[in-house]
């Protein structure tokens, strides 16, 4: 029998979550626009629309200190941040298309060296994933492999029925353990009807047979293409779930400081500029092939999977309307 | 409090010697103010580390003191940026911040028998410095050493009194360089380019490996003329410099193509620098 | 806020309109291209969805032929002829396609020597408005899709231009919900307007979006990229973010064409175009200066009269 | 003899750009003639008020100052012929901006003095110091500092004595 929330119940949830101070975030209203934030109670939850950001910072922040650093009595000392501290989270109400991204992400901030700050974040907090019922023009996760209804990533999935309930999923154990803990929020009970799911139209992709085209494409006119129209800003990176670029710098004196990671993007002309003047990558053309290729082949080369969810976040945000899926979609017939 | 540990955590370290090497480079010779790590650091040679000046960043060095050496490491930078010119401002008995060792090394074990020949323009002395004084310490397990070194001009050339040093000894054979125009009264040394000079030392490819460091032009010049001199691509090996942040495979910017180069290299032979996407 | 301005309804103007300007665009692009008196014409090509068009550089008459005009072509194409974008354009004479706001910049770009009326053959367009940030799926212009800049815009009728598409259409007066806000956070008091500003800017991630969308962010070293010294804290916390949108907010100060572009890509939809506003309203009080469409030789902070006022100088 | 010191609650940080032709040379004389004013400001000397950033008073403000003081040639008087007037246009301008974003423009303070008046300087740091007492400390940019995203919000002891060292 599956379980099953009301509405009512589910922002109940969000309450009592509240109330054991734990770290409570999901999609709400800020200005014009919807963007995951922590949620003070249920009321604040809104869904049905696509947060401007990604749900990645919850994991990876936009900004975050890693270490202090000062002199006492003239010796420099170095402080390290207390992660313990951080907060037991939920995440609820993230999409399919953002619950995915932290699953993707593990790989590389766990291959060989373990980047604590994203990991014990990871490890504090569960995904409360929501199918997704509505989509515009630019959402194209079903040509990358996610589905509306895609339970990866998602610790609990939530099917919104056709009654205005949910029906749960317990994906995970950290999903159980949740369900059972709030067990008189939920009820076992038939589900009705699944409401409608959105359908976006794009076609699937082959992702290996795109991987195969770039592997023998390093050089192709596709890339001058692009790179004629890009900017060169970072809103395509900054908002999206899988980009995890980030940047180290130092903030203060010697005498008092702060350590930070934050955000960066490689189409950024200044991301790979050498000290001596040099850069790799030193035209546009390069910059948003690195952007291409590292979601596509790099990433896949490395750790088996692809850095796309397909939310279409980019295409969206893009100041000159470069569309990856419309690129995609052009390399996936160029592949034959 | 128990946690793990934070890998962007850096050791403290003491300047306990400067040395400028040119006018606009300069060596510190670091100790690691904790014990422990003092005693246990450990690295090879070709790794690096990420240096902090607080309040200013980190940046990406070489470790240039050779690892057969213990109880401290070296490294050397030119000034040139934010980071660097902090650096430079400190004196010695500083604090500056170590991460590290990083990165893969030459495999020096699989050198042992053979002739090496050493190539470096420039800057890119100090990688190639901690091998070079790692095979010297191991002088008997090595045939013929070889050195080909230049620099724009005399007062460019890094690590000189270790030259000099080196000239004199009778188990390697140095070759000193500076470009044409850069060399004054009484030079010693060779003046032209570091890819003609090493065509005209000739240096025999049997059963020799190449180790070549140098900006991007003189290695672009220098790999036909080993390839010339009969070196094959596995014979050869060089490291890659990118600009690095955070040392470790996470911050994505050092890639080449899918070659991590802060986890997957610096050092790579010329077979694998060829079969890499060319952006570099 | 107006609740009438914010429904949505038609603006009044017809498809046929933005058909007619393509097809006007489209046969003059085709026919310099053809004579050889322009080796490319930067215009605007039809993205794959119907609320997004793409700028685009045409070098042949077939692609000219393509060349669109509607609600989504909203790009500032002036930016693709400064040296931010040196490279993508062939040499030789080029032609572009400007909408009247886009002309001021031109115009602006004439002034500071970025760019040479000679080296152009400008299609001025007879311009009704386009879409604002956050469009309609359907591509159609309403009066909630319409941008706040066209609402109360001043620069319809492109002049000074060697070739004009379209007619204009009959067009109804819009409330200036742009110059409302204005007023409206001008008249608040000034701890308010603080927390207003701080509200807004602590939404920024720095992506640079603003600033690499300006034909006048130009700079081949941006001040906020410099790190000896460090200007502007480069991470993207609310104490680096307010610094960095005051200096852009007075590096555009009498610059500015108030094209927009700025506020339009912003992802995160802070109102930048209000500092813009507010510097250009400052700047005409107090020395008469407006950006226009014609080149005009110095902007206002880069000359002076002696008897400027200095009242606030003690 | 020096005047008996007020003891004060807040002594506020006064952070003066001057040029060095006139304003600077104007507070020297103040200095050599002995002229008494408040100890809280401190001077920074320029070539010219011309190549005083408005980014540099911004970023007096972030680092802590409290009031800001810009001072320079009279007009006409410029070694540079015409730095003074180019920068008053600038000012004119960026004092617009600073209102406009909700910045107390009591904290910010232009000024010509010349390299004869160092009575002139006295009256205008002590005025601007004095006034800025009265306002308490400049708590907003201070605020931004301590502000973070949601997502990186901390509280630890170690993070607050860092920011509460920002002077």
């Amino acid at each position: 029998m599956p379980q099953i929330i009301t509405e009512a119940n589910l922002r109940s949830l969000i309450d009592s979550l509240v109330k054991e101070s734990k770290l409570v975030v999901g999609p709400k209203e800020a200005g014009s626009m919807v963007l995951y934030q922590p949620l003070s109670n249920g009321a604040d939850l809104k869904l049905g629309a696509l947060p401007r950001r990604s749900s990645k910072e919850l994991f990876f922040p936009i900004c975050e200190d890693i270490l202090t650093f000062g002199k006492e009595d003239g010796v420099t000392k170095v402080k390290d941040v207390d992660r313990a501290s951080f907060p037991d989270a939920v995440l609820i109400g993230a999409l399919p298309c953002d619950a995915g991204s932290p699953s993707i992400l593990d790989a590389v901030f766990s291959w060989d060296y373990n980047d604590d700050f994203y990991l014990e974040r990871r490890k504090k907090s569960t995904i409360v994933g929501i199918a997704c019922t509505s989509c515009d023009d630019a959402c194209f996760c079903t040509a990358v492999g996610y589905a509306p209804d895609s339970p990866a990533g998602s610790d609990l999935f939530l099917t919104p029925l056709k009654d205005g309930s949910y029906a749960c999923n317990a994906v995970t154990e950290k999903g159980e353990k949740l369900v059972s803990a709030h067990g008189s929020l939920f009820k076992e009970g038939a589900a009705a009807d699944a409401a409608p799911l959105a359908a976006p139209d794009t076609a699937k992709l082959d992702l290996a047979k795109i991987k195969e085209w770039l592997n023998t494409h390093f050089e192709d006119p596709l890339w001058q293409s692009i790179a004629d129209v890009c900017l060169g800003c970072g809103a395509c990176a900054f908002i999206c779930p899988a980009c995890h670029c980030f940047d180290i710098n130092d903030e203060g004196t010697p005498d008092h400081g702060t350590r930070r990671k934050h955000w960066d993007a490689c189409g950024f002309g200044k991301f790979t500029n050498h000290a001596s003047g040099h850069n790799p990558r030193d035209i546009q053309n390069k910059r948003y092939r690195n952007r291409i290729m590292h979601k596509f082949k790099y990433y896949d080369d490395k750790f088996g999977k692809t850095l796309c969810t397909g939310c279409g976040r980019c295409i969206r945000a893009c100041p000159v309307g470069i569309d990856i899926g419309d690129i995609l979609n052009k390399i996936n017939v160029q592949a034959g | 409090m128990c946690q793990s540990k934070n890998i962007y955590l850096p050791n403290l370290a003491t300047i306990e010697a400067i040395v400028d090497e040119t006018p606009d480079v300069r060596t510190f010779r670091l100790v690691f103010q904790d014990e422990n790590v003092r005693e246990n650091f450990s690295f090879r040679a070709g790794q690096f580390a990420e240096y902090s000046a607080f309040g200013a960043g980190e940046s990406t060095f070489c470790i240039a003191s050779a690892p057969t050496r213990k109880g401290y490491i070296e490294c050397c930078f030119r000034s040139v940026g934010r980071v660097t010119e902090e650096l430079r401002r400190l004196e010695v008995g500083d604090t500056i911040g170590v991460r590290g060792p990083y990165g893969n090394s030459f495999p020096i074990e699989d050198f042992y028998g053979k002739n090496l020949v050493f190539v470096a323009g420039g800057i890119a002395l100090p990688p190639l410095r901690t091998v070079i004084w790692n095979c010297l310490d191991l002088r008997d397990k090595f045939g013929d050493i070889t050195i080909v070194y230049g620099a724009r001009s005399e007062a460019d050339l890094v690590y000189k009194r270790e030259l000099a040093e080196w000239q004199e000894r009778s188990d390697v054979r140095l070759v000193k360089c500076v470009d044409p125009g850069g060399n004054g009264p009484g030079f010693d040394g060779k003046v032209g380019f570091v890819p003609s000079v090493l065509e005209e030392a000739a240096p025999s490819a049997e059963n020799t490996i190449a180790l070549v460091c140098g900006p991007p032009i003189m290695i672009k010049f220098t790999l036909p003329v080993l390839e010339r001199l009969g070196f094959t691509d596995d014979a050869i090996y060089t490291t890659l410099e990118n600009r690095m942040k955070c040392g470790v495979g996470k911050c994505g910017r050092c890639n080449v193509g899918n070659v991590y180069v802060c986890k997957d290299g610096p050092v790579f032979t010329a077979g694998q620098v060829k079969a890499m996407s060319q952006e570099f | 806020m107006n609740a009438k301005a914010q429904k949505a309804k038609g603006c009044g103007i017809e498809p046929a309109y933005y058909d007619a300007v393509t097809q006007a665009i489209r046969s003059e692009a085709v026919k310099v291209l053809k004579e050889g008196a322009v080796s490319a014409v930067i215009g605007y090509l039809p993205g794959r969805r119907k609320s997004a068009a793409v700028p685009a550089v045409v070098t042949t008459e077939e692609e000219a032929g393509r060349l669109i005009f509607s609600p989504a072509c909203v790009n500032n194409l002036s930016l693709y002829l400064t040296k931010a974008k040196k490279g993508i354009l062939p040499g030789g004479k080029i032609g572009i396609v400007a909408k009247g706001c886009d002309l001021r910049a031109l115009a602006g770009l004439m002034g500071e020597s970025q760019i040479k009326r000679d080296d152009l053959f400008i299609i001025g367009i007879n311009c009704a408005g386009v879409q604002g940030a956050v469009a309609a799926g359907n591509g159609q212009l309403t009066e909630a899709s319409i941008a706040k800049k066209c609402r109360e815009c001043t620069a319809h009728t492109p002049e000074g231009v060697d070739f004009v598409a379209g007619t204009l259409p009959h067009l109804d007066g819009l409330t200036p919900l742009e110059a409302e806000e204005l007023a409206r956070i001008e008249a608040m008091p000034q701890a308010e307007r603080w927390a207003y500003w701080k509200e807004q800017f602590s939404r920024c991630i720095r992506c640079m979006a603003c600033r690499q969308v300006c034909p006048f962010c130009y700079c081949e070293q941006c001040l906020c990229d410099k790190n000896r010294p460090q200007a502007v804290e480069s991470s993207p916390r609310p104490a680096g973010n307010t610094a960095w949108h005051i200096v852009r907010a007075m590096h555009l100060a009498g610059r500015c064409a108030g094209c927009a572009e700025c506020e339009r890509s912003c992802p995160m939809d802070i109102p930048l175009n209000l500092l813009n506003r507010r510097m250009a309203q400052e700047l005409k009080e107090l020395y008469d200066y407006e950006a226009s469409m014609a080149p005009q030789e110095k902007g206002p902070l880069n000359q002076y009269k002696e008897d400027d006022d200095q009242s606030f100088i003690k | 003899m020096h005047a008996e010191q007020v003891k004060h609650d807040f002594e506020p940080k006064v952070v003066a750009f001057v040029c060095t032709w006139c304003t600077y040379a104007g507070a020297d004389l103040a200095g050599t003639s002995r002229m008494q004013y408040p100890p809280n400001v401190r001077v920074l000397k320029f070539p010219c008020t011309g190549r005083i950033d408005p980014v540099f008073i911004l970023r007096a403000f972030q680092k802590g100052a409290d009031g800001v003081l810009v001072s320079g040639c009279h007009p006409g008087d410029c070694h540079y012929m015409a730095g003074n007037f180019h920068a008053r246009r600038r000012f004119a301008a960026f004092r617009a901006l600073l209102d406009f974003v909700g910045v107390d423009l009591n904290r910010l303070q232009f000024s010509w003095v010349s390299a004869a008046e160092g009575g002139k300087w006295v009256e205008v740091v002590t005025e601007l110091t004095e006034r800025v007492r009265g306002m308490g400390p400049m708590k907003e940019f201070k605020e931004l500092e301590l502000e973070e995203q949601w997502s990186a919000s901390l509280s630890t002891p170690e993070l607050k004595a860092a920011y509460d060292s920002i002077t």
